[in-house]
């Protein structure tokens, strides 16, 4: 279990954004392509579960920032946990650096999951592929009572639905840490062989108490590839359960100037005026009915 | 021994003057990098800039392009935003008063598709508080009804420029798009025109193609050049223009650290301005400014403006 | 069982034509950067290229600019060569007959500083064996009298195409420089003149200044952009020209490898050619003709011109 | 003295360019800016004193070749070592790498110096700043007798003439294993305050036979800046002794393809054509009487 003495996060989200030079204090590779990385960084304390960073390549001709999100916070020890895959050749250089290596970090960014939203409640984080990592955050910020987050948001169940390639099943020890996980495999190899959806079907089968009653008190976080997204949107609107999306875009600032990264929105924005909200600032988190997946 | 503020021995004067406006260091931000200052407010006191620029404004609300909005390329990055913006109203009712609390000088950048667009935008401006300098953009080479074509003929530039000038009681600058066979004939049209002052360069017009998707990077096909890769050319543009006009230069291009801002400055712009920089390091614009007054100091140059065009 | 050699199951048909000449392969080095070819056959055997292109030849020999004639930028590199070349008549005694015995194409890049000049170089070459196409240099913006003038007006680029075609038996590129407002209009003019193929793009006009020295990088004060800073603008212009004429175009720009070749083609390349990125990697060009053939391998296509013009 | 079974490369100088993955596999700060490190290359054993390398930054906004004389050699190691000065940001990324790391090599590039003219004669090997290194491996190439090279290289006599700005005189030592050291330093601390030409004057006034005779059978093999040079080309010219200088000139092929590092010729130069030759390829050594200095 999650040792309840370390704090991870969580004192304030917003207007504490900064870049700064991180050091890698610990790197390991969970999977093939995947690696984990903890830096230390002076905004350990202040990250609320779902936000993100930006990860700057010391290779001058890429200039523009990673974003990855923030899988794990430890306030104490003043470092944040990135979970990520080598996509292209931002990642494999940032990914080939070695412990006490130093990169710059802007963050925390965005806006994180509602917590609160989940006090009492089942909540259900369901995560495909690379989109698993910031859901560990996510569980142990639910969970965790001590340090400054107010109790209230401790769910009632908090369950994880994940979604894996094949047996690489990375970050899942950590994961069973915070909550029973529903395992999906593309290939069959472990769990269900099938989708998030598909492990979630099987669950809400399983529960003896049949599916009306289990999905009335719920909220489901999720992160993962579009195409997930969508099918959990008509997956919690038929079950009429809270949804809140964290979304994936293209961008160039990270904190909103540039209106690089913004998503369609189902009704007027208020910032920008028009339908697009920015996934950086106003996001990557939203509620899946105000965005259009 | 009197202590007057402004007595301190070997501190540069870093102020220079767009069209009578005195900016407190020749740092400005660019168009479309900035928002509308709220943002970088969290970084930094925006009163360590000489102005800000923000983003184009529209008469009306524009949606701009689909994503992917953004792309990178060597030393720089392509945008296809498409002026994505909140209107002029929303603009004045938001984002002005806000501006106008700052401690600098305030430029409102102008789009439109067409000429009565650009000119309702600039008729609401009209001596507005806070909006110290009006830049049109003609350049921008996003919206297939506006911007490069009104921005690549030399009629059309000094039409624009005069009609601009005619609706704002503002000092106006064109920001010229570097798109062009000739940049100095444009600058000239601008300067006939009536300008102001001249801002240059925009984006210059490129293209990224992903293999493996087989599609382009951008929605729009093609989107504005910016960052590092394009100073070379932009550099050469302010020398030029410098060279033709008597107006004066807001440089910009890749402008990364005070190294650049020096560059400009000697090929000839009065100021300077940060744009993709910022992306890149939220700090940028303030440490160019500062970096350009120690550029100064450790040169013994007494007052900045002692660069302009100083290498010829 | 017959071992016919162009059996060989799974080997993409690399071969392209342009104007009529087969080349093995799509890679073609690009004129100024490999010289006549025989400083990098020490580094590799150049029949494992498309073809080579020689260093703009002109009338008589010529100096060139005096140095410093190079100087690094953000992703790339400024030149200013001036168009140093040995002259014609010195090119064909020792540099043809080299480039002849190579089982390549050869491609000869042909300089002038008006039009008698270029014709008298394309009289010299006029039907010379070895020299399989020429490729006229309507475009280097280094040369005050001749250049850039002549490649930015539509006219006088019909106007040299026409004659260049008059005085050559050989197929006739004609080289393009992206200095101008719409690159397509200039290659309609090149297509009207009788062009048989597009080379494009040539370099971008840009200005390094050093500040601590306070002087230009270069000499010339100006010079050309090359390197990946202006692969974005070289592939929308390969683009936009693919869409505005039916001539095959030898798309350049900042190829420093196999994807960057695909990424031209897919614009709409039917040839590419490799310039800076010799300087960086003696094998690049090499490099690149065995690359594209892996990434015909790896996504099962059967002939690389496939790829020509494949995404809109 | 130089340890005479290390052979200390020049089997054949031409036609083997190559570039490559090189290592390092020391690396030494010699003075304030001044690096000194040895390279595994597969080359050592073909360089000829007065060659240079091409070296690349990993940095890929900088993709320009950094043009670094070849300092010595060890055919048996298989190592060149390079002494370079930080000059701008290329050169202290160099400078920034640790032993072990890689980086790309081209060489071995240009003409070197013609040691067979120093055969049976005085060479004085005069040397400005970072001009000096490569004097290191010219005089042991010459006084070296085993490996490949031709005896009649040995100069009767091999005379250092250098000149530093103070009293961090990089590669003395090294250099006094090699032969007579005449010191000149730009501030006095060191050796004869002046330039390298102040210190040949003292020497030739000081050596007893009179100056006609000692500079009658002499040659001198030159590197440093354009002024000093430029004074030696004077000085040489007073005295009729032959002189080879090394050249210096921005580069961007190295190759002899760019024509981008030319040197004005007193004549037509036989390549070109036109009054140009190429530091890379025809050079970087000259006679002094064939460029303009
Ligand atoms: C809010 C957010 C959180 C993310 N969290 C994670 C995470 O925890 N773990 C993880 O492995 N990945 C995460 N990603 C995706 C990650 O940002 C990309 O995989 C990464 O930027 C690829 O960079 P590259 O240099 O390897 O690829 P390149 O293709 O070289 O990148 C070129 C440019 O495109 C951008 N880019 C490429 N792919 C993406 C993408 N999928 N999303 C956004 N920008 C992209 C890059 O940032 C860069 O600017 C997240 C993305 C976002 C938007
Ligand atoms: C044949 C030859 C041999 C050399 N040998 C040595 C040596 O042994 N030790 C040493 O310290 N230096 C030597 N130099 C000089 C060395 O090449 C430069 O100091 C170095 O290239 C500077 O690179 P940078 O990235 O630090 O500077 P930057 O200013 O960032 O370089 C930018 C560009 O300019 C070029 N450049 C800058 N200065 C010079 C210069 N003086 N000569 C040529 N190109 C330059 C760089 O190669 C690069 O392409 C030699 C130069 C030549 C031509
Ligand atoms: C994301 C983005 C949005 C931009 N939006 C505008 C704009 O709205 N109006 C404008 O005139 N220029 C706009 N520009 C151009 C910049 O103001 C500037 O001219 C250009 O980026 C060159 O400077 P840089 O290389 O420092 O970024 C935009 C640039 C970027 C990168
Ligand atoms: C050093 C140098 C010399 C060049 N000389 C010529 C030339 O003589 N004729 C010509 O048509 N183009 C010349 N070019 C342009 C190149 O052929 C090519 O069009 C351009 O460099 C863009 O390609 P790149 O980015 O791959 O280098 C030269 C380029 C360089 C870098
Ligand atoms: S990345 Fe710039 S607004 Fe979101
Ligand atoms: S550096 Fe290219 S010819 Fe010498």
């Amino acid at each position: 279990m999650i040792n309840m003495k370390k704090r991870t996060g969580f004192v304030c989200g917003d207007k504490m954004k900064r870049k700064e030079t991180a050091y890698i204090k610990e790197k390991k590779w969970l999977a093939e392509g995947i690696v984990s990385m903890r830096l230390s960084v002076s905004f350990a304390a202040l990250v609320k579960a779902g936000q993100f960073v930006s990860l700057f390549v010391r290779d001058t001709a890429r200039l523009l920032p990673r974003p990855i999100s923030i899988a794990d916070a430890d306030a104490e020890a003043g470092t944040i946990r990135l979970v990520f895959r080598v996509a292209g050749e931002g990642t494999r250089q940032i990914a080939a650096m070695e412990e006490g290596e130093a990169l710059e970090v802007l963050g925390p960014l965005g806006n994180g999951f509602p917590l609160e939203a989940a006090a009492g409640k089942t909540v259900i984080l369901a995560a495909g592929g690379i989109g698993i990592p910031p859901m560990l955050l996510t569980a142990k910020q639910l969970l965790c009572t001590t340090g400054a987050r107010p109790r209230w948001c401790t769910p009632a169940l908090c369950v994880h639905a994940d979604g894996w390639r094949n047996e690489e099943t990375f970050l899942l020890d950590d994961l069973r840490e915070t909550g029973n996980v529903l395992i999906a495999t593309d290939d069959g190899s472990v769990g269900v062989h099938g989708t998030v959806i598909d492990a979630l079907t099987k669950w809400e089968n399983e529960c003896t108490t049949g599916a009306r009653p289990l999905w009335c008190n719920a909220v489901i976080f999720a992160c993962g590839p579009k195409p997930m997204l969508r099918a959990l949107k008509e997956f919690a609107a038929e079950r009429d359960v809270p949804l809140y999306v964290s979304m994936e875009e293209r961008m160039a600032c990270g904190v909103g100037v540039c209106l690089g990264c913004v998503t369609k929105t189902a009704g007027v924005d208020d910032h920008s005026k028009v339908c697009n909200a920015r996934v950086c600032t106003d996001g990557p988190v939203f509620d899946a009915r105000d965005v259009v997946l | 021994m009197t202590k007057k503020k402004e007595a301190k021995p070997n501190m540069p004067d870093m102020r220079v003057s767009i069209a009578g406006v005195e900016l407190k260091n020749p740092v400005v931000t660019s168009s479309g990098t900035f928002g509308s200052g709220q943002e970088y407010s969290e970084f930094y006191d925006l009163a360590r800039l000489g102005g800000i620029t923000c983003k184009g404004i529209a008469d009306v609300p524009w949606e701009g392009n689909p994503v992917p909005r953004v792309a990178e390329i060597s030393s720089g990055m392509l945008n296809a935003i498409g002026l994505q913006n909140p209107g002029v109203e929303e603009f004045m009712r938001r984002d002005l008063p806000f501006l106008k609390e700052q401690d600098t000088v305030v430029i409102v950048n102008v789009a439109g598709h067409a000429e009565e667009e650009y000119l309702r935008v600039v008729d609401a401006l009209n001596g507005a508080e806070g909006a110290d300098l009006l830049e049109i953009n003609i350049s921008c080479p996003n919206v297939k009804a506006g911007g490069l074509a009104m921005g690549t003929d030399p009629r059309m530039v000094e039409r624009i420029t005069r009609l601009s000038k005619e609706h704002a009681s503002q000092p106006v600058i064109m920001k010229l798009t570097p798109n062009v066979t000739d940049i100095r004939e444009i600058a000239k049209a601008a300067e006939a025109g009536g300008a102001d002052a001249l801002s240059l360069i925009n984006t210059v017009t490129g293209m990224k193609i992903d293999i493996e998707r087989r599609t382009f990077a951008l929605s729009n096909k093609t989107g504005g050049m910016s960052g590092p890769c394009i100073k070379p050319l932009a550099v050469r543009m302010v020398y030029e223009v410098a060279r033709s006009v008597k107006l004066p230069i807001i440089g910009m291009g890749g402008i990364m650290n005070a190294d650049d801002a020096v560059e400009f400055m000697l090929a000839g712009a009065t100021a300077v301005s940060v744009g993709m920089a910022n992306f890149v390091n939220p700090y940028a614009a303030a440490e160019v400014a500062d970096g350009l007054r120690d550029y100064c100091v450790r040169h013994g140059i007494s007052a900045v403006r002692e660069l302009i065009g100083a290498v010829r």
